[in-house]
């Protein structure tokens, strides 16, 4: 399956190595078209995810494999970015998806709001189960589409 | 005081220290810790400047927050300033631009 | 052997996934403590050596895999940066190492200074034929040791 | 031209123009059309700005130093300005500084 993405990464699951994947990814979308902003806030999203396997899958330890993969979707277009699909896999322990939430916001206190900024800012998120050992997510951003609202679906 | 904080400046009420860097999961656990510092030996108003602060992910904000209840929780007052557009979006996604004092610069933060 | 790395990048070879590697190592040579020019000049050795395996090795063909790995080497020390190792491998045609070099610099003409570039910026570089197929481009970077002249020896 | 170029002025004795972005394999092709229209139509002096250009490779330097063999064909000059450090420093890896006439601004340019 590896082969159907036009960019992986594979990182030790230290901290210091956050800012690799969100390069990266930051990289590969500014190319596509996105602005600044947006840019800025998928790499967020990166971020966010690749930390929470680091803390919650693997408990801190820093010698597992995390993966990031990359690749655009739908036709690129001169006025607008194409989508494009990130899936990120561990081979942490697995959990229930439906466990993976974000504090309600209105109960400020430390911490709790990562994945509430991923679901924020992808149109779609899911985390599932491997079957090979592990956990997936799989985030998607769906090309913008000028002629039509540019805001998209299932936020 | 780690590498993060850049300058150190006493107010009439209090103080304001400037961060530097991206701050993510790498580096907040230090970001805790100078600011645990700070909030014990700031009864007043701790003015945190991010000017130079280009990036910070939800664990840099998570620290945020602990700081700012610690001093809530000693009557004490705690001010953002400063902050870049895509540092000032985080807050505004996860629905803390509220729950904070923020700021546009260190001059509106002596006095806000 | 690619488990020895800490970061492995694989991307297609297409001149618009060159920022991609380069801003996967300009992070990490960053996080190592490298001032923003020699950044830079790292970020632009990666550069010259994927695009010759586009240009070169694959002859611009665009769905070939390269591979980009990333291991800091020595002990990082708070005062200078650590060194490490990048090795680009692709499945590309297999040359003589030989005949991989700049055109002589007096001879001002369009390109080939890439691979002079590359020698200038790496303390050592050297190309290999894969037992497995195509070709492995090594480059090292020494660790900086300030006590010392901090200018490296292979230059 | 293409989204390279930003920015086009006429000179008393040529022509100017902006470049704009990352300059690397994936647009160099590009400049190379935008700079091979630019030579024909410009006799006298091409000055090219590059204040808005933070990265280039050598596949962005080979169609610059291409140009310049092209205008001095025909007699004519060209000036590069405006250059970001990092990337002065790929000409002076390349001992490319001393082969182009390289000045600080436009202002210098149109001397040059
Ligand atoms: N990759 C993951 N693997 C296992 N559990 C996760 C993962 N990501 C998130 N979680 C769970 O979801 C919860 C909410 O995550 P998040 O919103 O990022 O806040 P925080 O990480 O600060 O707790 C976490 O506390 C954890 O229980
Ligand atoms: N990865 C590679 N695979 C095969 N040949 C290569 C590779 N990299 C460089 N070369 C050879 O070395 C020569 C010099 O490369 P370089 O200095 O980058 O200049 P240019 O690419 O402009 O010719 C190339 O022309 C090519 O013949």
């Amino acid at each position: 399956m590896s082969e159907d993405f036009d960019i992986e990464l594979r990182l030790l699951s230290q901290p210091r190595y956050l800012c690799v994947a969100r390069a990266a990814v930051g990289a590969a979308v500014e190319k596509l078209g996105y602005s600044d902003g947006l840019c800025g806030q998928i790499m967020l999203a990166v971020d966010e995810a690749v930390a929470n396997v680091i803390r919650h899958g693997y408990d801190g330890r820093a010698d597992q494999p995390i993966w990031v993969r990359f690749r655009p979707t739908g036709l690129p277009d001169e006025a607008s970015p194409a989508g494009f699909v990130i899936v990120i896999d561990d081979l942490a322990k697995q959990v229930d998806p439906a466990v993976i939430k974000s504090r309600d916001l209105e109960d400020v206190r430390p911490g709790g709001i990562g994945v509430h900024i991923i679901q924020k800012i992808m149109d779609h998120v899911s985390y599932e189960p491997r079957p090979e050992g592990g956990m997936r997510l799989t985030m998607i951003k769906n090309p913008t589409a000028p002629r039509r609202d540019s805001t998209s679906s299932e936020r | 005081m780690s590498d993060l904080i850049t300058s150190q400046q006493p107010l009439d009420d209090g103080f304001c220290v400037g961060l530097t860097g991206d701050i993510d999961l790498s580096r907040s656990p230090q970001l805790r810790q100078d600011l645990i510092q700070l909030t014990e030996q700031t009864p007043g108003r701790l003015v945190v400047d991010m000017t130079e602060v280009p990036y910070m992910d939800s664990s840099g904000v998570a620290t945020l927050v602990e700081a700012l209840q610690r001093q809530r929780k000693h009557n004490g007052k705690m001010v953002l300033c400063g902050l870049q557009p895509k540092v000032l979006s985080i807050f505004e996604i996860a629905r803390l631009d509220m729950v904070f004092t923020i700021v546009e610069d260190l001059d509106a933060a002596k006095n806000a």
